[in-house]
């Protein structure tokens, strides 16, 4: 097996969770909706004077992030965990932190990239200046696949069970907390004008131990539920 | 076998890159030195952001409390030993506060320079003796300090 | 005297209530393994008679 | 060949550290009571009140033993689990399993503690501050092990799921660690630490460290007990487990 056969196993893998996500498209919109409504429930709940929404919206755009991120991980592995193809893919001869992360990018690509494209709108509604819209842009764009990263361990330790669902957030929604405070800091720092290549540095820091380490543990995990 | 043997290396090297990078970046975001804690002598030099609220931290300065007798509306100074600012606070100081007593207060920086704080918090230190002690050691300071200005 | 050591220089509330958390939290964290080994023994001592019968 | 040495992995059997256990937890306690009557003296009679704080830091002798239990149990229950989980050593798991309430509760203790000795403090009975921030998610990461405990039936699978969310747990503590402490803290500079005065006296250290002792002793004396029942409940089927309670039936 050479690199090449990886590499196809890998590709094959990112293109037909794609497809599904496609052939499923009405579903995958839901965290995305959810997304927006939590955002512009917060105006309506709290005083819609644009002065305090300028000041909570990096939060409350994060928050609700982490919350669609929650929905959105619980169907990662759930489908496949259900038809049997996920034992399929634990037999396979290639390495299985490879397959899962060929999962987790496909899971990003259809809940975090479009959460990214909807942002600048968000921000718009919650009155989020514009000095403070490229860097909840960064923010997110780091931000988001470590959310799929560490996420994809939560799931796949709670693959098999019932009402995983809320176990999962117990789980996972600890671990989101230091990228919650360095994006929103961020993006409320730039916003203040202050330096924010610390905080951008740090969720990049994040991205990288995230990308070597939750995939190994994600595949410890998916053997250890499916055994 | 050996190219399971050579993707295993593959991994492992391409784990330990990551790693590294992830080290970097974080001492680097180490080195930028990240505070939402301004010192007096940073809000006198004009770094503290103007209409956001934020944190400041020092010593409170002899003599520099004074409190309005009728309602409880408070200001003192704050000092970091270079620089000071004075802080305007209206409610119930903590039982810690007083001269030369580390404190944390979170407000608003005012058009002519003092802080309008809207939550003062005393900050404890680490050391802890009962009041004999504290006492002998004040007095020994004390002398020791005259004693150097005699000198 | 006696008064003073319950009036703790005016933070009364506050110690004891720490003291007795402290209490309470340690006693009912010594119990709860005791009574849970006791009932899982029982257990399975009924499900070993009636096994065996 | 086994890296583990002999004696280690004869106690590891889950019947003789059954056994191990019950009289391990019996000295421990004893040797906890003794040292929390010790403490409880030196804490509350006869150590001074502070020179700042009064008699409130006498808050400190349970406070500070439970926080740095806190972090302590923490480790010690991801070390075991992954002892357990790498080597498959039923009573490693067992013993983690058995932290994690005990680890839960010192966190609470901490916490609460902490609160009723910042409210005449500091002036408030909670900050956004660092520490209390950290310690904060500390419980909730507790609560998270023994929720994904519970839920799953199997408790071989149980053992090994949790001993992964425990190392996640480990990797991410310095990190939630320094993540708070840039995002908002009260720690004060290098004003407070002035190093020609002992930081504490002591007066007040001896029934600290007595307390201190108190709470690792008192640990592991419940911890003991805890995994007895682990095991028991991991075991029911099991030869020695029937041994057991036929001889305790007086059969």
């Amino acid at each position: 097996m050479s690199e090449a056969k990886l590499g196809v196993a890998f590709f094959t893998l990112l293109r037909r969770d794609l497809m599904l996500a496609y052939r499923h498209r009405a579903q995958m919109m839901n965290p995305l909706l959810f997304f927006v409504i939590v955002v512009s429930l917060f105006p309506l709940g709290l005083d819609p004077e644009p002065e305090l929404l300028h000041t909570i919206a990096p939060g409350v755009i994060w928050v609700a992030a982490l919350l669609a991120a929650m929905l959105s991980l619980d169907t990662m592995f759930r489908s496949d965990f259900e038809d049997g193809s996920l034992e399929q893919l634990l037999l396979t001869p290639h390495p299985l932190p490879l397959l899962v992360l060929a999962k987790i990018l496909a899971h990003w690509l259809v809940s975090g990239l479009p959460l990214l494209l909807l942002a600048p709108l968000l921000g718009m509604l919650l009155n989020l200046g514009s000095e403070g819209l490229f860097p909840l842009l960064a923010t997110l764009l780091l931000g988001t696949p470590i959310l799929s990263l560490i996420g994809s361990i939560g799931v796949a330790l709670t693959v098999g069970l019932r009402g995983g669902g809320v176990l999962l957030s117990l789980l996972i929604l600890p671990l989101f907390i230091p990228v919650l405070i360095f994006a929103a800091a961020a993006v409320g720092n730039a916003e203040a004008g202050i330096d924010i290549t610390g905080q951008l540095a740090f969720l990049g820091s994040l991205l990288a131990a995230a990308f070597a380490l939750a995939p190994l543990a994600t595949a410890a995990a998916l053997r250890i539920s499916l055994n | 076998m050996r190219t399971k043997q050579r993707n295993r290396l593959i991994l492992a090297i391409v784990i330990v890159a990551f790693v590294a990078v992830s080290a970097a970046l974080a001492l680097t975001a180490l080195n930028k030195n990240i505070n939402l804690f301004y010192s007096p002598t940073m809000i006198v030099n004009g770094e503290a952001p103007k209409d956001r609220m934020f944190r400041a931290g020092g010593m409170v300065s002899v003599g520099s409390v004074q409190r309005d007798p009728e309602t409880l509306a408070v200001s003192f100074r704050l000092n970091d030993g270079a620089n000071e600012v004075t802080v305007k606070y209206k409610g119930i100081l903590p039982d810690l506060f007083r001269e030369e007593q580390g404190i944390v207060v979170q407000g608003k920086l005012a058009p002519d320079g003092t802080i309008i704080a809207s939550e003062v918090l005393a900050k404890h230190d680490e050391n802890y003796m009962p009041p004999e002690v504290q006492e002998a050691l004040d007095t020994a300071k004390k002398m020791g300090v005259t004693g150097a200005e005699k000198e | 005297m006696v008064s003073d050591f319950f009036h703790m220089g005016g933070y009364a509330f506050y110690v004891w209530t720490s003291y007795a958390l402290a209490t309470v939290f340690m006693l009912f964290s010594w119990i709860q393994p005791r009574l849970r080994e006791r009932r899982l023994l029982r257990d399975i001592a009924r499900r070993l008679k009636r096994g065996e019968r | 060949m086994s890296i583990i040495p002999n004696w280690l992995h004869r106690l590891s059997s889950p019947k003789n550290f059954y056994r191990f256990a019950g009289i391990a937890s019996n000295w421990c306690g004893w040797i906890a009571l003794v040292l929390i009557i010790a403490g409880l003296y030196y804490g509350l009679v006869d150590s001074p009140p502070d020179y700042q704080q009064g008699d409130s830091a006498r808050i400190m002798y349970v406070h500070v033993p439970a926080a740095w239990m806190s972090m302590f149990v923490y480790v010690v229950m991801a070390s075991s689990a992954a002892v357990g989980m790498i080597w498959r050593i039923k009573a490693s798991s067992a013993f983690a399993n058995a932290s994690a309430p005990v680890g839960a509760m010192f966190t609470a203790l901490a916490l609460l503690t902490g609160m009723l000795w910042g409210k005449p403090m500091w002036g408030t009975y909670w900050v956004w501050d660092a520490r209390l921030t950290s310690e904060l998610i500390l419980l909730f990461l507790y609560l998270g092990y023994m929720a994904l405990n519970s839920a799953i039936e199997d408790r071989e699978t149980a053992a090994r799921a949790t001993a992964i969310l425990a190392l996640v747990g480990v990797v991410n503590i310095p990190i939630i660690h320094y993540s708070v402490e840039w995002w908002n803290t009260l720690h004060q500079g290098a004003t407070v630490t002035k190093l020609d005065k002992p930081s504490i006296h002591i007066s007040m250290l001896i029934p600290l460290l007595l307390m201190a002792f108190a709470f690792k002793f008192y640990y592991l004396s419940n911890v003991f007990r805890r995994a007895r029942c682990e095991l028991l409940e991991r075991e029911q089927g099991k030869l020695w487990v029937r041994e057991l309670v036929g001889g305790e039936r007086g059969e």
